[in-house]
Order: C-alpha cells, then structure tokens, then sequence
C-alpha cells in the first residue's frame, strides 16, 4: 500500500517544472496566443531532449518503455503552466495506439521519430456539432486500389497546423461501427485547415478538410472496421491524461489564491483573514485533492489494466472537469476585479476549464458511464484485496 | 397583491414601446444588433443613440421636466426598464450621467453646475464617468488615496482610479479625493467634477477576459479641478458619494429583466441543439436544470417586484437592493455557464466561430465581473447580514 | 403593481401570531408529540373562534369566501411554530372541493360544519410504497346497491385520528384513470386506524384499513370517474398551501438562527461575526424571501387561475421544498452542538422538512412539470402584461 | 502506487477475518444487528464485546506488546478498521479508553497510572469517557472554565462538562479543569483521571434529535481528585490533551470505510425500490446522483489512503486529517440525506415502521452532528486554511 507518487515520478515533476519554467512557465501559453507559434517548436525540441516525449514509447524504439503513471508528473506540471501543443495527442494516444495496434511497417515509420520528437501527433475525431458517437464520424474513406479516399470534415483538430501526422476515425461501411482509423501523414496529404477561434487560445483548433485526400492503405491502424473499439481506447488514455493536465491546472489555481489572499490588502488585513475568502480557497484545496486522487487511481488503473479501470477514469473525468471549473471561477473571484482582466492569469484556466468541460464527453456522459459500470461491476477493488 | 398597472403606465408602455420600434436602428429588435468594435465607430454609436433617445425624451425619465425629463414614477422607470431589456436596447453611454451625476446635481449641486453640466448630460454632450475605485482601495472603498491639494484657486489632484468604465469616451469624471487626512477614512473626501480632457488624466485600457475594452486605469498627474467643480461641501464627499449611489433606483431592474430573456433564450437553445439525434430539452437530466433555473429566474424577479412594493410603499430603497444585486449576479453567471455547458464540445468556440451565437461566449466570461463589479458578493453578504439580519458587523481591524 | 401582503392579510398575520403564541407557539408540537393530543382540540376551538376554519368556505355556509391568498399569512404563522393538525387538509383541499364539486346535500351537510370547526377533514390519498400516481390507487369501491364497499389500505393519512372525515380517492374502474372520490364520515364507518411512526411527530401519520366499509353512493364528491381529475385540483391547493406553511419554517428558522448567533459567544465574539456564520445565514434568508415571493405568486395565480397557475405552483414546491430542508440542516450546523438537542428546536423543522420533501411528489417531479409547462406554455405573465 | 498488502498485511488480515466471524454476535455479519435499548442491556452488551476483543488481542492493536497489545502497525490499524466496518462490528465502549487515555498514559502516564489503569482499560473493566467540552467552550476549547482547587491532598473540581459519550456507562474521565488563571486561556490547565462513581459527579442524559442517549451532561460539584490523578505537569493540561489526540490515529479511517460501503448499500437500494414501476436506478436523474456520490465516496477514500501514506513515509500523521475528517463528515451528511430522498414520501417513517431498514433515519438524523463533532467543519476549514495552505489566521479577537 504506497499511494503517492514514488521517487522516480518526483524526479519528472522537479525536472518537468525546472525546464518549464526556463521557458517562461506561464508566459508560454501567453506569447503562443498572441501568435509567436515558434515557442511550440522549441517547447518541443526541449521535451524531447528530455527524453519525454518517448515515455510511452518502448525502448526498442528509443522510449522509455514506461506507462500513464509516470506520465502523471509530467502532465501535471504542463496544466500548472497551461501548456499548448499536442503532447497529450502524442504521447497518451498516438504513442500508445501504435505500439498496440501499429503494423510492424507502422511501429518502424513512427514510433523513434515520435519518441525523437520528430513525428508530432493529433487526433481528428469530431464532426459535425463536435458530438462523440459512432454515428457522427461521417468522413468517408472510399477504397480505391490500395488507397483510400477521404472525404468530408473534421473540427476542434488540436494543433493540427503543428502536428504532422492526424490519427482520423472514418467511416469505412455502412453499419454504426464501420468506423476505422488511419494515420495520416500531413506533409504527404492535400489538407485544407482553418482556425476555430476558441476561448482558450492555448489549445488552437482547427477545422481539416479532407477532399479527395488518397491515404494507402498501409496507413490503416488495426482493421478495418474497428476503429470505434480501437479508439475507445485510445480515449482511455487521452482522458486520463487530461485528468492530470487539469489537476495540475487546479494545484496551480490554489497556489495562485493562496498567494493572492496572503499580499492583497482591504480594510487593513489580507483579505485570505475573512472567512468568506479563506474558506473559498479550502473548497478549492479539498477539491484538487480529491481531484489528484482520482487522477493518480486512474492513471494505476489504467497502467494496470485493472477490472474498474473504465469506472476509475469516467469516475475521474467527470469531477475533474467540473472541479477544474468551478475552481477557476473561484479563483477569479477571490482576485476581485484584477482577476477579470487579461493581464492576469486567472483566465487562463477558466477557459482552458471550460474548453474541456464536454470535450470526448460531458460530465454528465461520465457520470453515466461510472453508473453502468458500478451497477454491472460492485466489487470494491481498494477496499479489500 | 396583483401585477397589473394602470392605464397610464400601459399609455407609457405602449409609448416607449412604439418609439423603440420607431427609432431603434433597422433590424435591431429582430435580432441584427451590431456595435462598431473601434473605439470611433462605438463612440460615435453609442453617442448617437444617446441623443435618440434625449429627442425622444427617453433620456432621464425620472429627471423634472423644467430639466428635460418626465418626472417619471418608479413604476414607470421600471416598466422603462423592461422595454429596454426587452428589444435588448443599446445601453446609454451616458448612464452614468444621466442615472447619478444629474440627479445628484440637481439635488445638492450649485446652480452653476446645474447650468453648466445637467443639459449636456441629458443630451449626451458631455458623457460622464465616475472615479471610485482605486487599486487599492476596492470593496474598501473609503480607503481611497488619491489626493487633491489646494494650491491657489486651483486643487491639484494626483492619484490613480481603476475600473472606469467608459473613461476612454468620458469628457468629465465624477471623482472622489481626499482633501485631508483626519486617520478616519470616511472624512477628508471630498467629490470633484474633473475635466477628462486636460493634460494631468490619462487614461489606460483594461484588457477584460472576454477580451473587450470598457474599464480602464485613470491617471491623475497634477491634474486641476476648481473651487466651482466641487460638489457639496469640502471633507464631507464621502456623504456626497451615497446620495450619488441612492440615485441608482432600478440599476438592477434591468439585469433581471434580461436574466428572465435570457433564460428564455436558454430554453429555446435546448429545444434546438440535439444530443444523439433528440433535441436537449427531452433529456431530463437538462430539464432537471432548467427547472431549476426557470425557478430561480423567475423568484429573483418576484423578489425584485416585492422589494419594489416596499420601496413603492416606503418612499426609499431599502438595503434588500443587496439581495437583488447577489441574486442577479449569482445567477446571472449559473444561466450562462450552464448555457455553454449545454452547447458540447464547440462550447468555447466564439467570435465568428460560436455554435449558436457569440453573445453566449462573451457573456459567460462578461459574468465573471457580475460578483465583483458594485460590490463584491462578499461585500453583499455582509451588507445583507448587518443591515437586514442585524448580524455584527466584522471587526473594524 | 403591487406584491405584498395587503392590510388586511397583514392583520391576518399578526392575530394569527398573537393567537399561537398565546396557545405556547413551539410548545404546541412538542406537547402534541409528548402525547398531549387535546391540545389539538384547544387550537382547533381558538382556530374555529377566529373564524379560521372558514377562511375557504362561501358566506352563505357562515365562511369568508375567501381565497388561497388569504390563507398565506395564517399558513406562514403555523409553519413558523411547526403547528400539527389536518387545517391545510380540512381549507386548502377539502373545502375548495367541496365548493366547487359538492352536491349541494354535501354542501349543506360539511360546510357550515367545517366553518364552524365541527368537522376535520384529511385526505387518505397513498398507498402501497406512497408514490402518488393514478396505477397507485387500488382501494377498491364496489357498488352495491346505493353504497361503494371499501376494501384495501391507505397510507400516510395526516391526523386521520384526529379528523371525522376523510376524502378518500378509490378505484372504480379498471381503466388507469376510472379513480373516485368519495367522502368518508369516520364516525359512521368502521376504519381500522394503527399510527405510523414518523420522524415529524408534529404530523401523526396514519394507516387507514377499509375492511368492508360501506359508504353511500351521495358520498361521491364530483362524478364517478373522474376523481383523479378533481383530485388535480385539490393537490394544487395542497401544495400551495404547503409551500406557505415551510416559508413559514424558513422564516422562523433565519430568525432563531440570527438570534443564536447573536447571542452565542466562541472566541470572545457572537458567532454570528465569523463570515463562516454570517454567511450562511444570508444563504438563508436568500433561499427565504425567494420562497416566499415564489409562495405569494402561487397563491396568487391559483386565486386568479392564471394560465401559468400549474407551473407557478411546481416551480414554487420543488425551489422551497428544498430550501427547506437546506436551510433547516444549516441552522443545526449555526447551533453546533445545541442545535444536535432534543431540547432545541431546530430538528422540529428539519424533520417536518424532510418530511414533506416527496409528499405529492418530489422536487424533480415538480421541476420537471415546470419544464413540461414552459415548453408548452412560454408566455411571461408578469414581465409584460 | 499500488494498494496491494504484504503477504504479512494479508496474514493479519485474516487472522481478524477469522477471528469476527467465529465471535461476532450470532448472525450479525448476516444482518442481524440487534443492541439492546435499555441503559443496562446496553452497557452489558458493549462490556461484553470489549471483553471478547481483549480476550481475542483484538483491543488496542497498536499497544506494546507488553500491555496486552500486539504493536500493530498503522497499516495494520487500517486493515482493522477496514474489517470492523465490513461486518460493521458493534463499537468499543471503550474506545478513548483504548484509543487514546491509555497511549497517552504508556507515554506519559506516571508508573503507578499505568499499573493502575492501563490494563483495566484494555480488558474493559473500566470504561472511560473524556470530559473536555463544556457549555461555553465548544469550538473555543481553551475557554474552558470547570475549576479545580486544591485542598490539601485533593483537588475539588467544580464545573460543567457537555457531549461527554458514554459517561453515563462509564467509570472513569479523562478531564480538563482549569487549576490557573493567567489570563492566557491555553495556560493553566490540569487534565485528571477522575473517578465517575463519586458524589461530586453527576451525570444526566442528553436526548439527540435521533431519539438516542449518547451524550451527557456532567456536572461536578465538589469532585475530588488526587495529586496521583494528575496527568503530565499542573498546569500543563492543554500540552496533554494534544498529546491524548494525537494517538487518534485511525478516527476518521473507520467512517470513510463505512461510508464506502454505505454507498453499496444505497446502490442496492436503489436497485430494489421502484418507481413508476422502475427500480430507481434506472432514473437518469437517480443515476446522476449516484455516479456524484460515487466519485466523492472513492475520492474521499483514496484521498485517505494518499495522507495515509504521507503519514507512514514522515512518521507522523499530518493536518491532512483534517481534510479527511471535513470530506468524511459532510459526504456522510449528503448520503444518508439523499438516502432518505430517494425512498419517497414515506422517507420519513422510522423505528418499527421503516420502510426499508431504520438505519437510514437513525443515521439520517446521526449524520446531522458529523459537522459538529470532533471539531466543526467552520474550525476544520480554518485548519486547513492556516495548517496547510498558509492563510492568515482569524484575528485573535
């Protein structure tokens, strides 16, 4: 029974924190949004020769070999900076896909140039009103010869203009789930991109059209026609992985209160002596806690493959997103008027909050999901052995 | 107990009604409601509506009508109010003018500045803001520094002011400063009517999160008012500034008003976007909230119609105002974030690229300020605890 | 434009208050529940002298002919001292009904009686697992001649010990809504009574057998079969009433709990000047003057029969309904350890709360008949005329 | 990370398994939980079970093993309370006895106290309860103002005691009395170990909201004690009452596990009742609620095991408990309340009456005192404001 981080997850959070604060920490997400993209770049070239972006990677190709755990520091200390790029996308769902279900051709095309920081991945997933469900991936992929034709539509594609290489579901038959994935390489491909302007500038979405794109058909990840299987998944990893990007964002938040309340004077007292202030900030500290806790159990779950592990992650996703929320918007309120004005940071994590709050899901889809689960699944994993 | 009005206030209605239909700009009540976003193009907007509505005689209705108003009922500021939210009207630039600086002029001004000032404001000539706040003085707000010496004729005026809305469009300040330092802060205040177009004031944007410029720093580099700009009496600005704030009689009015619309638009959102093929509103779980909502929308209007009754009654505004304001605000942020919550994963999309309407983006992030701006909710609370409960007052520390 | 109580409901008010507080205010639950039960009989006297019993019942039957509004003071004051008896029962439900659907032989026979105190009425409406809905009422009424045969068990029957008559809904019919209602004179009747122990003792809960009672067929309130109907009818003055009588509650329990926080001293200080405190007793009267503004218009749009009166009713029971029981918890929370005594009052209106949370049906049933109102119905009555 | 037990952890495990189920009251694992109501029913009942856990070194795990205890570690201690609250085994009469009077005496105790007490303490003999609340000082402890004087060889204690537990059953108390005024209110206190079985100590039941008799009011009037009676120095009580907490190492453990599994069993009732002929947990507004409950239930637990961690790496339990103990008791508070929602609108029916089993009231009105108990939530939150965020402390007043 040892439930915290052990010391070789510490050493990531120290170095992960060290190296983003040589590039500027919070100024990051700042400069990236007012448009000098060329921090991502370099933000890049720093994680790789830190050998983090091939910890999902095995060692064969060049990666660390390891799993969502030791992810867990290092994604905790991007949400403390509100990191952009498509480390997520990378890391916790292209690297992962691929080592489990990438061809032998595909293992050897991708995987060292990922964990070099040479290949940068994105998923292209929604469509349509940005819903998640089998029914809504409409792009289609006509086969031809040895290729398949793409056609069609996708949104809120994270840094797609960075990333190189798109993992896109599509439709390959007419049943519900005749759904499969493919890896597209973007420099070898006629996509048309257009920013969508998001709130949260830090995440840049962009809407990809596909038309007429030729795609062999070596590029196909797993079968075809499993890619919804497949793809659930993949957003096992990318929603356990944005529970601890989100608790880092909360740890942030907290701090930055805390600050805040102890040097801001009213009335002749730190205003973090009133209660109405200092008990907002407690709400926000019981919440990250509980918040990390759920995040790390999923994150164990996950690299353990555990019986609840789906339950662990919905059970995660669902209170993370809305703690993450409210805690934001606390945050904002306890800044008084200067936390609603852009120079500070508060609103940097309200709307990276809100951004996700439905991405791949809403809270209340989770909530659902840990219902389903429980009412299938009873057994109490933790409690007794 | 009934809710119905008079003849006459219908015969107000019907008026006020007719003009908007008459002179709103083309296609503003079926929903085209452009702003130009330049600092001119806004300015020159909101001006020309401002002299509309003067035209009209829709500028200042509670104002006398020996000074240009209607010597209007509080009924009838409210029922003005609620045509305003209803065709969700421009708002007046000038408000602050014509809701406050006017008034209080007229009550405790000199017939100087009454000649001088109170025209132009209800005409629009002059717009006005108003230099409360300072950076560190905000809910404490009697803890202001800015300071004014008299030199000669001359008060020569130094200090900074924060959260100034329209101060970029503004040609005079209403401005508190302290005249002298007795170590109590409520003495020593004194208000002054400042010209904004002088060398000693410059003023800086606020960037706010929704990315929009209404507030801004105000800086007072030996900036000059006279012995005429000052309003009452010397040392005693700080009663001068309550009189100004008791003005504000339906400042809240027209938030709810909206917040009622709003919700309605709510509802009409959930009745169109779809959730696995079935539109919003047939899930019960998004019923469950928006009963809720509906609920307390429509309780935070019958509180704001029984506190009018008691204001009605009573002759003055009591401190329940407190209670409208926290209510409004509080929920005022619930209904918009619930409202992107119901729009999936597009929901921070925005500007051209919103799913439903920008206004909902920029709303949400506009009702951070709610529980902040004229007072804090905490500041609410212990207004409502001390004077309503008659709970202690915090130490005075 | 006016929302207020007017003078004369204001004078309602304060002899209402007068009128208790003479008869010991919160000593009449505790003595009722201790077993003092006459003092039922001493209020229903002082009640009936007042001309209280009549407020509902039409000046020809020696009544007021008064409507819902007028009953909002004096339901406000009982809340206020958690008074026990069938008076909601007896001029919210049954004379309304018998007003409006009576035979003028029942009219003639309860009306005058029930103004004058002589007759107590209550309403045996549950059964089975006390969920209200029309595949619920199974009490059976067989005809026979000119008389229904009763058999079966109601549930929850409000001071049935104490009330002579009961209005009791039975099946007669097959098809789901073939309901009747019937007027049943207890003292005529053989009515096995055995008491249900409730936590609000202020309200003693009975079940009422029908072993075999014959009721005469002139008994039938309103037509045969169309019981569920009328019955709609009198849930909404029910509700209403109710929804007075807990503003009533949460009045009285923001002013004991400013009293105590007043008067209590931790620290050196009244409690009331931590903002811990102070706060949450302004969540109180918040949640309190919403309730009772939303409580006037319910009365108000059921005395007018407003088009909205069904959602103004909903929307009024599930907000104070909850409120209710929120507020009743808190102020044990402001009491501390006091609050956790027998001896206090506080637990009298959290139990009568919790007590009332699902009767007629819970807060999520009422807020889902408002949606279903306000989707079919969206004019604002009150924003514009 | 892991949430494995050693092979050893597993050994011990179900050693206890074991062990309850060969002793446990027959039929109480399966359900049937029946304590007697009665004053001495009870007490017999609880001196029993106490007994059967010492004669099993089943009391007091953590003791040396040279005073009857098995040296357990605080993993060990985790596994305990995890098995007592699977089988939701009766409660130890004795636990301040046990839990805390006894290791504090081990530790500071003089060695005539140990040789007096501890043992009687173990095999429950003598049942103790803990006089430190008073009518004054509730949350404000130090307030405290029960005098005791001394005369001679003895000391004459005067005063008023509130929520005692269990004085009513017990033989001995731990008890704070004021033996100095020096105006500071942390100095000057004296704990004793006072004998309950004198003139001078009078006992009377308070009734709590859920019909039950738990808690007492003591009143000593004349209550002797001895210098042999004193704990630790004169005058150094408050010292001594922190160290007595201290070795509640395990307090809150037993509640989250219960509460985790309470939520089991709101799950299956969920499954059982029906409405509209439904089972419950079919409602997708029901689901909504138990999916929330869920995730707080499991992070409250994990949060438990992550401090509990925490306190095995630094030797030492931190002010995270507080966390815990605010998270457990407010989590209680909103189960068993939704418990009671979802049974409909015989929720409130009780005792013999019930309409699933009586616990859920019992508990429902239980759960009320959570928050108030062993600290308030309003101190909890200062707690972890000041202990483990940094926030200023409330002025002292």
């Amino acid at each position: 029974m040892e439930f915290a981080l052990n010391e070789e997850q510490q050493v990531f959070q120290r170095s992960t924190q060290q190296f983003l604060k040589s590039k500027g920490d919070l100024e990051i997400p700042r400069e990236y949004s007012e448009g000098k993209e060329e921090v991502l770049d370099d933000l890049w070239i720093g994680l790789a020769e830190l050998g983090y972006m091939g910890i999902t990677v095995s060692e064969s190709y060049g990666g660390l070999g390891m799993g969502p755990l030791t992810l867990v520091p290092i994604l905790e200390e991007m949400g403390r900076a509100v990191i952009p790029g498509p480390y997520i996308e990378t890391v916790a769902f292209a690297a992962p896909l691929i080592e489990k279900y990438g061809s032998a051709e595909q293992k050897e095309k991708y995987l060292e140039q990922l964990a070099s920081g040479n290949r940068k991945f994105t998923v292209a997933l929604l469509e349509g009103n940005g819903e998640l469900s089998p029914t809504n991936i409409n792009v289609l992929a006509t086969q031809k010869d040895n290729e398949y034709v793409l056609d069609g539509e996708k949104i809120l594609v994270s840094h797609a203009d960075f990333a190189d290489t798109l993992i896109v579901p599509v439709r390959t038959g007419n049943n519900e789930q005749d759904i499969s994935l493919l890896i597209v390489d973007c420099d070898s491909s006629t996509l048309q991109m257009e920013k969508q302007i998001s709130m949260d500038e830090s995440r840049k979405m962009i809407k990809v059209s596909f038309n007429e794109v030729a795609v062999p058909k070596l590029q196909l990840l797993g079968d075809e026609n499993t890619g919804w299987e497949i793809l659930q998944d993949g957003i096992q990893g990318l929603n356990t992985a944005w529970c601890s990007n989100m608790v880092g964002g909360l740890d942030r938040i907290v701090e930055i209160a805390t600050e805040y309340a102890n040097t801001r004077e009213q009335f002749g007292q730190p205003i973090g002596r009133f209660q109405a202030v200092k008990h907002k900030i407690v709400e926000m500290k019981m919440n990250l806690e509980t918040a990390r806790s759920l995040a790390y159990y999923a994150a164990w779950a996950l690299e353990n493959n555990t019986e609840d592990v789906v339950e662990a992650i919905a059970m995660a996703r669902s209170l993370i997103t809305e703690s993450f929320i409210q805690s934001a918007s606390d945050n904002i309120q306890v800044h008084g008027g200067m936390g609603f004005t852009w120079e500070f940071d508060c609103h940097l994590f309200l709307k990276r909050a809100k951004s996700l709050e439905n991405y791949l899901g809403s809270p209340e889809d989770y909530r659902e999901q840990v219902v389903s689960e429980l009412v299938g699944n009873k057994e109490s994993l933790i409690l007794e052995r | 107990m009934d809710f119905y009005y008079t003849t006459e206030e219908e015969k107000f209605r019907d008026e006020l009604r007719q003009w908007l239909v008459d002179n709103l700009p083309e296609g503003w009540i079926e929903g085209k409601r452009e702003i130009p976003q330049d600092n001119e193009g806004q300015s020159k907007f909101f001006r020309d509506w401002q002299r509309k509505l003067f035209d009209g005689g829709w500028s200042g209705i509670s104002w006398p009508e020996e000074y240009g108003g209607r010597g209007a009922t509080l009924i009838e500021e409210v029922i003005y109010e609620q045509e305003m939210a209803r065709v969700q009207a421009p708002p007046q630039i000038n408000v602050i003018g014509v809701a406050m600086v006017g008034p209080t002029l007229l009550q405790i001004g000199t017939e100087e500045q009454r000649e001088r000032y109170v025209n132009k404001i209800l005409n629009g000539e002059e717009i006005w803001c108003q230099g409360y706040s300072e950076p560190n003085s905000g809910s404490d707000l009697a803890a202001l520094q800015t300071s004014a010496v008299k030199k000669g004729d001359k008060w020569i005026i130094n200090g900074q002011k924060i959260w100034t809305s329209m101060a970029h469009l503004a040609d005079r300040c209403f401005l508190l400063a302290r005249t002298e330092n007795t170590g109590k802060k409520h003495e020593g205040i004194t208000a002054f009517l400042v010209d904004m177009h002088q060398e000693g004031v410059e003023t800086r944007p606020i960037r706010s999160i929704d990315d929009q410029h209404i507030f801004n720093e105000v800086f007072l580099n030996d900036a000059v008012a006279y012995e005429a700009d000052i309003v009452g009496e010397v040392n005693k600005g700080w009663k001068v500034s309550l009189t100004l704030l008791s003005h504000e009689r339906t400042g809240v009015a027209r938030q709810i008003f909206q917040l009622n619309q709003v919700f309605d638009e709510l509802v009409e959102m959930a009745s169109t976007l779809k959730k696995n093929g079935r539109p919003l509103i047939e899930d019960p779980i998004v019923r469950q909230n928006i009963g809720r909502l509906r609920a307390k929308s429509k309780g935070l209007l019958l509180n704001y119609y029984r506190n009018l009754t008691n204001s009605i009654r009573n002759g003055y505004p009591g401190p329940e105002g407190s209670m409208d304001k926290l209510g409004a605000s509080e929920l005022g942020q619930e209904i918009y974030s619930y409202a992107l919550s119901l729009q999936g994963s597009v929901n921070t999309l925005w500007k051209e690229n919103a799913a439903v309407t920008a206004e909902w983006q920029y709303e949400y992030l506009r009702s951070r300020a709610y529980t902040i701006e004229g007072g804090t909710s905490e500041i609410q609370r212990n207004i409502i605890a001390e004077r309503i409960l008659g709970l202690p007052k915090d130490i005075k520390y």
